[in-house]
């Protein structure tokens, strides 16, 4: 395992002071893992969201004006603990309740349970929503459901607007529910990224074979396939979101880098997935090209689209002001 | 026999040690259907639990589990932080200060019941319960038959090995590995590989 | 190889393709390879950037207010031709001159020259910057000189801004040359990139060795290692800028990605700069942490340190809005 | 033997052919000591160059050859689409038309010094000008001594080759190779491999 860390060990407390450096509009506490606006926004519904660390800029990274006020980011790939969602709520919290973006993982949602549990304990009114964009899993209540990925990112985006703008807490949690339904992803994978602590990536391919339907923590995917023209695997990619929300009128578009897949190529699969959107009689209205919620050093991406509303597309353009995501101001 | 403040403190202690050696091993199978962190969590947690134990010595076994569950929760992450917390913590509530044979076996059953309340797994769902419920199942009948401590709990970590083997030809329908689908099957679930870790070293600490 | 692309002849275009639609603030003229400002800016002097593609965002991503009007992508890895440079040179004149921003590389340098000349014929005045910011070459009249690397983002965003102040040619060009003047850089690479016509990459790395003092085009660096912890890599790299530009004052810190390494490596590697920049008594004033100047898929990173001027921080602060670098508006 | 347009412009497409074969050497040989572009860089140049020629055929030699430089600036990039293009526009501005050796003669010196001129590379810098100055002195002596144009190309393109072989040992001083330092000892120059395919053209197309 190659990479530029001083040992698995130091991982995430090295990216945390570097966070904290880098970024003096936000408090970093260490020691507990707690990312959080400097300052407090009175009278604001406070937003929490975190995870499992390896998916930078996820979500630290979004914490800022207009999104997030505290992320808590665990372990690499494992979710933050009850007590650190704990700190994060209490530092979001101004008095008007709470928002949690959970994605969808068993680890996630327990862990977010019991930190709610906890913040009642301190009279603080917590409302949490769950993300589950991803449709390369079958959605079923039998099943542990769809993880959340890409729609994560948007979610935290409208809901922060709408937070920004004034709206209490069931509004912002009923726009998040929203935009988490009107959201769909699909993964794919050329290599496996590798946690520092496993020193071997998630899974092995031979030099032509390449993983459909993956999450965000280098595990394999639903099925194996042939690596092809990037304009097949976009169109896999998009059958298969159309296939559970038929892609139509104004959309948002995210084409998101695993980590390790360069820019000059997700410009390409953009270009082939505003091919395909049109071709299918929708229309792109807005888009994000990037490095946005990332599995390590893994190479692929991933394709997000989210049904616009006037609303949607009113919050997505609001002003933002984070370490990875600002316009408008 | 007693599973008094002591034996409950060495119960915890050696699930940490057996973890700790295993940590390989669980890691393994959690690469192969999950996401490879099992060993890391559980031998955070576990280290975190023995911890608190050290720290400040509970007075009564109960007090034992729920430290212990405590130290779970808080450090451990992912789902199975929540779910042995959690179940230890509801075994420490429901544990009886006398610490016969059956105020184990209640306490073993308070466990179980919490790990499925929080998580909603059912029986061959492909996780921890699938080795935890037959392994308090084998405790209680082998409990009501000798009211031995040490033979119920030998019964309970064979019948845990035996859950986590019929893990393995089932698809997983919760837990991360669900989301292989059929690619979970012909695995070993990591969670069941580390409930028997929790049944043999309740053998081991009630050996003597 | 395992690339996200069509095939290796459709890379540009297809990325180009990607920029279009992602950007409609910029005019992109993909047969001749021109991306520009949809809208000239009257009576502001115009800059130009360009050179190979591989290196996303740069120089595209650096298009908009405050900073480039045009940039001229070549293939990957090659310095554009004359006549797109023309072309670029076209759209980012507006009478008031124009200034080309050129990264230190012999073909870049003849092309742009011939380029230059080419302009001169259409009365448009053109002053050339070459950016030579890479400590890892030495310095010397007899050779090729310095390779331009990450200083180029910061020549390209204070001349950007200076231009948009209303500054003229001749200030616009003393500022850049200021900015490239004061800024060094060194990078350090794991594995090297693949070029997508090559098929295979630049060179190969045991597991343990890594390549000291790399460019930004896969080639090897001035010397092969072994892999150590990350504090010591950052230590080389900034022991070595400071030998050649001694590290002093307020200083603006560019961690830069190669584009296969993920940003919670590069967050880390900026932790260790800080580290080792306030150990040495200055001050990190401003810092930019992220993939700005890439090679491709190459796993590995570059810093860049600029000693600050009160000029060069006001410049920097200044507003701007691409793809790739906003803030201030 | 007269160097006309028909024999100019089989020169360059003679080039083209032999680049095109060797692609790959170029680019390999650009791979160890430079980005790897060389070989696609001047396939693509050549192409451009031959395409300008077939589109509107010059009626005289030097106005293939500053045809075949303009495409080769054009759409090379790099160094070596200027070098070789300035190179190609300077030998057709020196071309006379009447063909001889001694005018050819004199082009290939004027490309000479529009490569050493614009690159500013001298001897034993390391790169195309070490493959080159021999040739085009070679070429001269031979026509010198024989005045045949043939005899004087095969010359040519023997020194282009003695003078890449040249290259080995040395360090670069110029272009990307210069960035390798000490490293760059050891391999050939893409540049003069380049060169003497120039040179090799030139004798197959004055064969006969
Ligand atoms: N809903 C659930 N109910 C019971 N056990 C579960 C559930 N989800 C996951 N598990 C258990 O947790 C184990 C994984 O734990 P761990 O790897 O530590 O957490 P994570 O899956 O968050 O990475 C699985 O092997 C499984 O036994
Ligand atoms: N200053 C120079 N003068 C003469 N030849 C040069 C100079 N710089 C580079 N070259 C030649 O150009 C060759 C490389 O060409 P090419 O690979 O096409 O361009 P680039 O180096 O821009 O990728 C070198 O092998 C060398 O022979
Ligand atoms: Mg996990
Ligand atoms: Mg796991
Ligand atoms: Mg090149
Ligand atoms: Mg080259």
């Amino acid at each position: 395992m190659k990479k530029l860390i001083n040992s698995p060990d130091t991982v995430i407390t090295d990216a945390l002071r570097g966070i904290a450096s880098a970024h003096p509009e936000l408090t970093v506490d260490i020691e507990n893992r707690v990312i959080a606006r400097a300052e407090k926004v009175p009278d604001k519904v406070g937003l929490v969201s975190g995870g499992g660390s390896g998916h930078e800029p996820l979500h630290g990274g979004y914490v800022g004006h207009g999104m997030l006020d505290a992320a808590a980011p665990g372990e690499v790939y494992t979710s933050p603990v009850p007590d650190q969602i704990l700190l994060a709520t209490q530092a979001a919290d101004s008095g008007a309740g709470v928002l949690h973006i959970v994605k969808n993982y068993t680890g996630d949602v327990l862990n977010f349970r019991m930190a709610a549990e906890l913040a009642e304990d301190d009279d603080i009114r917590v409302v949490s929503v769950v993300t589950n964009d991803d449709v390369a899993v079958e959605d079923s209540t039998f099943t542990a459901g769809r993880r959340g990925t890409g729609g994560t990112i948007v979610v935290e985006k409208v809901a922060g607007a709408a937070a920004t703008e004034g709206a209490d807490l069931d509004t912002v949690a009923r726009i998040a529910t929203e935009a988490n339904e009107r959201s769909r992803s699909f993964g794919i994978a050329l290599k496996a990224g590798t946690v520092p602590a496993a020193g071997k990536p998630g899974f092995e391919l031979a030099e032509d074979e390449i993983e459909f339907g993956v999450g965000i923590h280098g595990e394999p995917g639903r099925e194996r396939g042939k690596l092809a023209p990037l304009h097949e695997l976009v169109g896999y990619a998009l059958d298969a979101i159309h296939a559970d929300l038929p892609v139509d009128g104004d959309v948002l578009v995210i084409v998101n880098g695993h980590g390790g897949t360069p820019l000059i190529e997700l410009y390409g699969a953009f270009a082939e997935a505003v091919a395909w959107i049109e071709g299918h009689g929708a229309r792109v209205a807005r888009n994000l090209v990037g490095n946005y919620i990332t599995s390590l050093d893994q190479e692929g991406f991933s394709i997000t689209v989210t049904l616009l509303t006037d609303e949607l597309t009113r919050l997505w353009d609001a002003p933002v002001s984070t370490p990875a995501l600002r316009w408008g101001m | 026999m007693i599973f008094d403040t002591q034996r409950a403190i060495a119960w915890i202690n050696r699930i940490a040690e057996l973890v700790r050696a295993d940590v390989e091993r669980l890691t393994t199978l959690d690469t192969a259907i999950g996401d490879g962190d099992h060993g890391a969590n559980l031998d955070r947690g576990m280290t975190a639990a023995v911890d608190a134990l050290a720290e400040k010595e509970p007075e009564t076994p109960g007090k034992v589990l729920i430290t212990a569950g405590r130290g779970l929760v808080s450090k451990t992450g992912g789902a199975s932080g929540p779910l042995y917390g959690s179940g230890f913590r509801a075994a420490g509530k429901a544990m009886r200060d006398e610490g016969d044979v059956v105020a184990l076996s209640d306490a073993l059953e308070a466990m179980l019941r919490a790990i499925e309340e929080l998580g909603g797994a059912h029986h061959e769902d492909k996780t921890m319960v699938d080795a935890f419920a037959p392994a308090v199942a084998a405790f209680q009948q082998a409990a009501g038959a000798t009211a031995d401590m040490h033979t119920a709990a030998v019964a309970a970590a064979e019948a845990a090995e035996a859950g986590l083997a019929a893990t393995v030809p089932l698809q997983a329908r919760k837990g991360r590995a669900s989301y292989l689908g059929p690619r979970s099957v012909g695995h070993e679930d990591p969670g069941a590989a580390s409930t028997v870790l929790i049944f043999r070293a309740l053998a081991d600490v009630t050996a003597e």
